[in-house]
């Protein structure tokens, strides 16, 4: 069982890929059109970019933030009572931010509040979002912790929007986007939209693709690879 | 809608993992074998029938009398983590193995999607306080039941030669993807013809 | 007759490859111009030599000596003198000391008649130290000194007594031609036994192939005014295993330890040959078969002598013989030498020819379960060598793997020809060295 | 002091080990034997549906094979020889309809083999029938084209060409279906059989059943014989049938699931059902239930596979109980075509589950003995 903890939390602390595939599990829900992708990753880079900012300005205390996860934790009563503190003014930060991504959307653009539905709150408790407080950034700087916030940001927007590419174009045949002007905003993609391949689009089609991406991404980065096989002999 | 409705809907139809995709992450990494699984599986199920009907006592008690609408994203938040912990001390003093083979640290566990994710489904669908301990119950049963079909199929991979660079995680989010397909079958159509006839 | 009350679950019934005739009874062996006795004949440590090149020895002579408790007296096969003393390999693939002995001089003993002595007027320990001294081990496969089994501490009584007739291989009916030729005589040994161990029960087990022998038997107990049942258990393997013949009599299941003594009919011939008619144990019956044998049959072998020989007397074989083995088809050991010498636990000889000598492939397993159908005691094999193979044998030991026998069952039934028994048996070798 | 297995093992290392013998099935040979047992009602499917049927077989046994040389050849194997996607390729082929456009098979036969099956290692290491989840998939995403169906050779086609049990369900679906017996149902609601249905069905009552004073209901015939539209390998239960007591008897697939599944399933029919037709309890017909549909191909070909179904017997049992519930299910109120596809692929879901429980209760007994 220890091990399993040790797992747990190496994969969350020391392997970034893993965490944002954790991430990516329930924004992939908003993924069966580009857009509302589009408008997920746009959510989940402000959050996280904004907590990053944050955090680097409060980092005082915010070494405590990252040690609630290490493995075997601190042990007396007022190490562990502050690191609560910092865990909970984690997730105040996010929440909050969250709420306000939130609020911007439900004003200026409801469609995409309304598309986002629950998934959209989600973000406060998204595992690559607090994944950046428990792990933090070697950069103490705000611009550096903001800067790494809006690397994984992209990571993630990169991840999902791929995702959606492949599911909507698969899986309806349409490429939806942002309408401009006289374009509507769907792309109908000429053969596909006749009978397309329904499956993909359904919430199976999207763990299946979230599935692949991750064992692709192993392939290309090796580190990630090794790292979680051995994690898994260890085991 | 009728209780069987609801109960169907959230185990079934609407299956948190399944056709929600709230709670993968948990059901698809919760290390330690299939005893720890069913810890955490099942922990996650109490707290979501509790946080369903506390979600509910604060949303309509508290939030909308107030006007304070907008808040609900960190007040739930911090309630059902709240709801958490206090879920873990009471397993601590009458239940210690549970925790004890779940071998996760209830920090994961207090923020995860699948609880949070069903008190904003709740509230936002505006459900009574009996609709929604009935769906807060219903959506933990078939949380579990999903999550102890992944552990067993895991449990049958973890000594197979699987490929290497699907072994593990990426398995288990095509395994859910698979399953996710395969309760397709009980769509809206069959909870409507099965209420009908 | 007792038929059994509830029969164990699983075991296989590998088609009747029993090439022996029937009834064709026992041949004794020719004598070997030159045996090599191995001194680890048995369960315990090497007996100690107490020949050197030389000497001259006698039919029956005593030339290692028991070391320590699970040891055994081992005796010269034929009379002559010894060569030489070196270590040879047995073909368990352990080196061991062994006495080669080139034939020579007069049989004492062969071909005279003996005198039988009354054994009624001995003590416990002059019957036991008999038994010791003949160095008679378990015939049916452990090898364990008999005298062991025999021993309890006085006052004690065992509460069932088996004289386990059914065979412990398929192909091999060493046993069923012993109980046709000796059953006065095995019946003599276990009185023997009956008088040491005093059982509340005695039971002769015999397999399905002997049930025509069963108006024999309750002959022979009448006659004999003994108080044994005799019962007649299914021929399926490993039915022949001392638990499971127990289970099958409606004993406690296996683990329990209840004070019940399971002896092999050979072993009990020996008995009687050690106390009645004073002759160490250094021969022994076998089967000789197999597809690439010409002329199967069961011979009366001495110790020592090599496999080559013992082909040859049974017209050699037949075709270019692939895969010979030592033991029976289940359990056996292929060995790839014909110089090898027959011991105490040696119960055939089995020469395949044929595609049945050719290695298999493997595929991957299709979880047909045929090895959990097959397994007598209950495990997931199938599972636990999965578990092996991945190194979780910490994990398949939780799961039973101590309980496996490697009877073969599993791996016999397996349609993927997966070797099951040698997988898990790695998996044992890795527990111990985990352990240690 | 060395211990006389370690010595053994030693032994073994060198040669080879021990048993030395074995049953003489192999695995592939089971594989193979149950695409021959299929082949007689491919056959008629064949003769039934005519090329469009001979298309769709190629195209979805094509492409399993293509699928498992792409998926294993780049790693230095090749598993052809094990039989097993030819039979995934040949299962996934008589499930679907003859009209069934080309890419329909050929997508179900690739996602059979590359998901579900290769995904997790090939044969042996998949959990979910690759056929069944192929179809699945293709029930999923093209609802229109799986339900294209062709009219059998001498089939009289009056409108869309649909199988017996989509017309039933479509009659039972609108208000006021009536009927003693499905049959009676699909009468009722202007199905028409085959002309040698009525030819053959007017002679046995008339010659044979007369005397008897019974009569067979129109139809009769058409599905018992599988002259109806339906799936390719589907249609006629009874080569199925044969096929599947030839494997039987040789011991090839166990008895345990498919009895229990045929036979909950046909209770549940037996027993509920009648009450859509308004016939009440104990009214159901449960025989055309049992012929029509993949029910016999799946319950005797599909189910049994070893690799996807409960280890021990005990399981088998259980699962074939759940299966039968859950086509009952679908069949009546689901919207996956017949739902035995479904049942199967949900049924493959438990398995692992069900196997744990059988394996607890095996060590448990035993420790509770020892």
């Amino acid at each position: 069982m220890t091990s399993g903890k040790a797992l747990w939390n190496s994969i969350l602390s020391e392997n970034p890929l893993a965490l944002l595939f954790l991430g990516l599990c329930p924004a992939i829900a908003v993924s069966v059109r580009v857009i509302d992708a589009l408008w997920m990753s746009a959510g989940v880079i402000l959050v996280l970019v904004l907590s990053g900012l944050a955090m680097a300005l409060l980092s005082g205390e915010s070494a405590g933030a990252e040690a609630v996860f290490a493995p075997g934790g601190a042990e007396s009563a007022t190490a562990r009572g502050s690191l609560a503190a910092g865990w909970m003014r984690a997730l105040l930060i996010t929440s909050f931010l969250t709420a306000s991504f939130e609020a911007g959307l439900l004003a200026l653009a409801p469609t995409a509040s309304a598309a986002l539905g629950i998934y959209a709150p989600l973000i406060a408790v998204n595992c690559l979002v607090r994944g950046r407080g428990m792990s933090g950034f070697p950069h103490s700087s705000p611009g550096g912790s903001m800067a790494a916030a809006l690397g994984r940001g992209i990571g993630f927007a990169g991840s999902l929007v791929l995702i959606a590419l492949v599911r909507e174009a698969l899986g309806a045949g349409t490429i939806t986007l942002f309408p401009v002007g006289g374009f509507g905003g769907t792309i109908g993609i000429p053969i596909l939209v006749e009978q397309p391949v329904r499956a993909l689009g359904f919430a199976g089609g999207g763990l299946l693709c979230l599935g692949y991406l991750a064992g692709a991404a192993r392939l290309i980065s090796p580190h990630a690879a090794a790292s979680s096989a051995s994690g898994r002999a260890a085991e | 809608m009728s209780w069987v409705a609801i109960i169907l809907t959230f185990a079934l139809v609407d299956n948190v993992i399944l056709s929600r995709l709230l709670g993968v992450e948990a059901a698809a990494f919760a290390p330690g074998g299939m005893r720890a699984a069913a810890g955490v599986g099942g922990f996650i199920a109490v707290l979501m029938a509790v946080s369903a009907v506390g979600g509910w006592a604060v949303d309509s008690q508290v939030l909308m009398p107030l006007g304070f609408t907008l808040l609900r994203t960190p007040v739930f938040v911090f309630f059902v983590a709240g709801l958490a912990f206090a879920l873990r001390a009471i397993c601590v003093r009458f239940l210690p193995s549970v925790l004890q083979a779940a071998g996760v640290s209830i920090p994961e566990i207090a923020v995860n999607t699948a609880a949070l994710g069903l008190v904003l489904i709740t509230t936002r669908g505006e459900y009574t306080a009996l609709e929604s301990l009935v769906a807060g119950l219903a959506a933990g049963a078939g949380y579990f039941f999903v999550t102890a079909m992944m552990m067993a199929i895991s449990e049958r991979l973890e000594v197979e030669p699987v490929p290497r660079a699907l072994k593990g995680f990426p398995l288990q989010l095509i395994t859910a993807g698979l399953i996710a397909y395969a309760f397709m079958a009980f769509d809206r159509a069959f909870l409507a013809r099965v209420l009908g006839g | 007759m007792t038929y059994p009350t509830k029969l164990p679950r699983g075991g296989v019934d590998p088609p009747a490859e029993i090439l022996v005739p029937r009834g064709s009874g026992i041949t004794n062996a020719a004598v070997p111009s030159r045996a090599l006795i191995p001194l680890l004949q048995h369960a315990g440590k090497t007996a100690l030599c107490l020949v050197k090149p030389g000497d001259r020895v006698r039919e029956g002579m005593l030339i290692g000596k028991a070391d320590g408790s699970r040891s055994a007296n081992v005796h010269a096969s034929i009379p002559g003198i010894v060569i030489e003393v070196r270590d040879h390999l047995l073909p368990t693939g352990e080196l061991c000391a062994a006495v080669a002995i080139e034939l020579g001089g007069e049989f004492d003993t062969s071909g005279k008649p003996r005198s039988r002595r009354e054994w009624e007027s001995l003590s416990r320990l002059d019957l036991l130290d008999r038994i010791r001294g003949g160095g008679v081990v378990g015939l049916g496969g452990g090898s364990i000194p008999t005298h062991l089994k025999l021993a309890v501490s006085p006052g004690s009584s065992s509460s069932l007594l088996v004289a386990n007739g059914v065979e412990c291989e398929p192909s091999l009916c060493a046993d069923d031609a012993l109980l046709r030729e000796k059953a006065s005589d095995m019946m003599e040994g276990l009185r023997i036994c009956q008088a040491l161990l005093t059982p509340a029960r005695t039971v002769i087990a015999l397999g399905e192939h002997s049930e025509d022998l069963v108006p024999e038997f309750e002959r022979l107990v009448r006659q004999k005014a003994m108080k044994v049942d005799v019962a007649v258990l299914p021929s399926r393997y490993p039915y022949g295993h001392e638990q499971l013949v127990l289970a099958a009599l409606g004993c406690r299941p296996p683990g329990s330890e209840s004070s019940a003594t399971v002896l092999n009919v050979a072993t009990l011939y020996a008995v009687f040959e050690a106390v009645v008619l004073d002759k160490p144990l250094f021969e022994r019956v076998l089967t000789i078969t197999g597809s690439a044998v010409r002329h199967p049959r069961n011979l009366k072998v001495r110790f020592g002598t090599s496999i080559g020989d013992l082909l040859e007397e049974c017209g050699g074989l037949g075709s270019e013989a692939a895969k010979i083995v030592m033991g029976g088809p289940m359990r056996g050991v292929s060995i790839d030498s014909l110089d090898l010498p027959v011991t105490k636990g040696t119960s055939g000889i089995i020469a395949f020819g044929g595609p049945a000598a050719l290695k298999k492939t493997e595929l991957p397993c299709i979880r047909c379960g045929s090895c959990i159908e097959a397994c007598p005691w209950d495990l997931v094999p199938t599972r636990l060598s999965k578990l092996v193979r991945v190194g979780e044998a910490a994990t398949a030991d939780r799961e039973g793997l101590s309980r496996c026998t490697e009877c073969g069952c599993c791996a016999y039934a397996c349609p993927s020809r997966i070797p099951l028994v040698a997988v898990l048996r790695e998996g044992k070798r890795a527990l111990r060295g985990s352990d240690a | 002091m060395p211990d006389a297995r370690d010595r053994a093992g030693r032994a073994a290392s060198s040669l080879m080990p021990a048993p030395h013998i074995g049953v003489r099935t192999s695995a592939a040979r089971m594989t193979w034997l149950v695409s021959l047992c299929l082949l007689p009602a491919a056959g008629w499917g064949v003769f039934l549906f005519g090329t469009p049927a001979l298309i769709v077989l190629a195209f979805s046994i094509g492409t399993a094979v293509l699928a498992e040389l792409a998926s294993t050849l780049p790693f230095g194997r090749f598993t052809l020889r094990d039989g097993s996607a030819l039979l995934t390729g040949c299962i996934v082929g008589l499930l679907m309809p003859a009209g069934a456009p080309a890419y329909v098979p050929a997508a179900a036969s690739a996602f059979a083999i590359l998901v579900v099956k290769q995904s997790f290692g090939g044969l042996g290491r998949n959990w979910m029938n690759p056929a069944m989840g192929g179809v699945v998939f293709a029930f999923l995403s093209w609802s229109g084209p799986m339900s294209q169906w062709i009219a059998p050779r001498g089939g009289t086609v009056q409108g869309a060409v649909v199988p017996p049990l989509e017309a039933l369900r479509a009659a039972l679906a609108a208000p006021g279906a009536r009927g003693t017996t499905p049959l009676a149902v699909l009468s009722n609601a202007g199905f028409r059989f085959s002309d040698l249905d009525s030819r053959v069905l007017g002679w046995i009552n008339s010659h044979v059943l007369a005397p008897l004073g019974t009569a067979l209901p129109p139809g009769a015939f058409d599905v018992l014989v599988g002259h109806v539209a339906g799936g390719i390998g589907t249609v006629s239960a009874p080569l199925l049938l044969l096929g599947a007591w030839f494997l039987l008897s040789r011991g090839i697939i166990r008895w345990h699931l498919p009895v229990f599944y045929v036979g909950t399933f046909g209770l549940l029919a037996a027993i509920f059902g009648g009450l859509g037709t308004g016939q009440g309890w104990l009214a159901g017909g449960p025989g055309f239930h049992l012929l029509s549909g993949s029910l016999v191909l799946g319950a005797f070909f599909a189910a049994p596979d070893p690799v996807t179904s409960p280890l021990t017997n005990r399981g088998r049992c259980m699962i074939g109980i759940v299966l039968g519930v859950l086509t009952f299910f679908l069949r009546f109120f689901g919207s996956l075509g017949d739902g035995v596809a479904a049942s199967i692929v949900l049924g493959n879901c438990a398995a692992p589950l069900v196997d744990r429980w059988t394996f607890r209760r095996r060590t448990g007994h035993q420790e509770g003995t020892a």
